[in-house]
């Protein structure tokens, strides 16, 4: 992978941590693409967004906790983190509680995002 | 310039998180379940055309889902039109 | 001391609950390995990462955890690869009892 | 223009990986290169060698192992995704002491860093869901 060559990639996550594998999928991606050193960002869009609940107690269901493993994302300096307001204000989340720190774009940025990256993957 | 992919009913979240974010110059290609979204007088159709964004509904699954009729044949692509859009489109985004 | 199908084709534990710091030197053993208290410090670290995290490390997560929790000097891949050759995260998580990285990196 | 493909449809619902495989025979017709199909997910059920689908519909299996034999293809399912739906290779269904491998050899069981270098790598990225 030349250096030269690096693609800006953004992943679009828009499951629920715990109603399917794919919210699983997509964080285990970013930590790959960082652990390879590429350039990697996050939106979370629409349900994705219910991933930075606060206090998520998975073993209640006997799976791995993704809040917890979001919380990790600084260390494989993944700190590109956007989060959709919309479904912020929707679901009445607290961001400052939440998992990781993430920066709430509106529509209009959430599409400049998306235009400002080389390649999208929409889980 | 953004190549939105949808597999996914209009009855969705999937569709309405795409549609919010479509913008003005986008391409939308309709397959799988999304093809429903292209019937004409629909709420989710009419939302569509409201965006300005180049509609385009895979021929085969509009077909199996039995509203080929309903269709202006001007919206319909084969495979390779779908291969001709990837090459237009830089960056494609899946909604499903 | 642990009978050999407490453990997988890998050497990893089977069961994560049966980990106790007399396994931890089998393990070790294993591995051509004597646990001296540099390794216990990285041992029980990885435990902590586990705790707060729910996964077990990549290296440059593990590098900076050991940064963050025991100060620059030990904060570095070297380091690391001085008590845990070849593969530190890896071999680490497997003495620490921890769970086999299942994303394979 | 060289591609990479995403596949995280299942092959046993709907048809969106069947049209994932189509799209990859077109690419191949218009001259473009593909480097890697990578299989995520439910995805990586496309890999199976022992599943049985009706005889009076389309062969989900076979339009891959034409790609990857015929067009030098390369296929890689994911190996978490793989072991969770019980997609072994053979030295997984080994380590994993289990009585039989279910992946067709004509795929590669590997890790997320194949999809990093495959994205990175590629002037397209074509993604298949749902």
């Amino acid at each position: 992978m030349a250096a030269s060559e690096a693609k800006r990639v953004l992943l679009v996550i828009r499951h629920s941590p715990y109603g399917s594998s794919l919210a699983r999928a997509s964080i285990d991606l970013a930590l790959a693409a960082a652990a390879f050193d590429q350039d990697v960002s996050l939106l979370f869009l629409g349900d994705g967004v219910l991933q930075l609940c606060p206090d998520q107690q998975a073993d209640a269901v006997g799976s791995r906790n993704l809040g917890r493993l979001l919380a990790s994302l600084p260390l494989y300096d993944i700190t590109q983190v956007y989060v959709d307001a919309d479904a912020v204000t929707r679901y009445r989340l607290d961001l400052a509680a939440a998992p990781v720190t993430a920066q709430a774009l509106d529509r209009q940025a959430i599409s400049q995002l998306m235009g400002s990256h080389d390649h999208l993957v929409g889980f | 310039m953004i190549l939105h992919t949808l597999n996914a009913s209009p009855s969705s979240a999937a569709f309405a998180d795409c549609l919010r974010l479509i913008s003005p110059g986008d391409a939308l290609l309709l397959l799988g379940d999304g093809v429903y979204a292209a019937l004409p007088g629909t709420p989710a159709r009419l939302a569509l055309d409201d965006s300005a964004v180049q509609l385009y509904v895979l021929h085969d699954d509009a077909a199996a889902a039995g509203i080929l009729g309903r269709i202006d044949s001007a919206h319909l692509i084969d495979i390779q039109g779908f291969v001709e859009l990837t090459e237009r489109f830089s960056r494609q985004m899946a909604w499903y | 001391m642990l009978p050999p199908d407490a453990f997988d084709r890998d050497g990893f534990l089977r069961r994560l609950d049966d980990w106790t710091p007399d396994v931890a030197r089998q393990i070790a053993s294993a591995e051509g390995l004597a646990l001296t208290e540099g390794h216990w410090e990285i041992i029980e670290l990885l435990r902590n990462y586990y705790r707060e995290f729910d996964s077990s490390p990549a290296m440059r997560p593990l590098v900076k955890y050991c940064a963050l929790k025991l100060g620059s000097d030990k904060g570095r891949s070297i380091y690391l690869m001085s008590l845990f050759p070849g593969s530190p995260a890896k071999l680490g998580s497997k003495i620490a009892g921890l769970p086999k990285p299942d994303n394979c990196l | 223009m060289i591609y990479s493909l995403l596949v995280m449809s299942s092959p046993a619902s709907g048809h969106c990986a069947m049209t994932a495989a189509r799209f990859a025979q077109a690419l191949v017709a218009r001259g473009h290169s593909i480097k890697r199909v990578f299989f995520l997910d439910a995805g990586c059920c496309n890999g199976s060698a022992t599943a049985v689908f009706p005889q009076d519909e389309d062969q989900r299996l076979e339009p891959w192992v034409t790609l990857a034999e015929q067009n030098g293809v390369e296929l890689v399912l994911c190996i978490a995704s793989a072991l969770k739906h019980g997609m072994l290779d053979d030295s997984e269904a080994r380590r994993y002491d289990r009585p039989a491998a279910t992946v067709h050899p004509a795929f590669i069981v590997s890790g997320l860093g194949q999809l990093v270098e495959a994205v990175a790598c590629a002037d397209r990225l074509v993604t298949f869901g749902g």
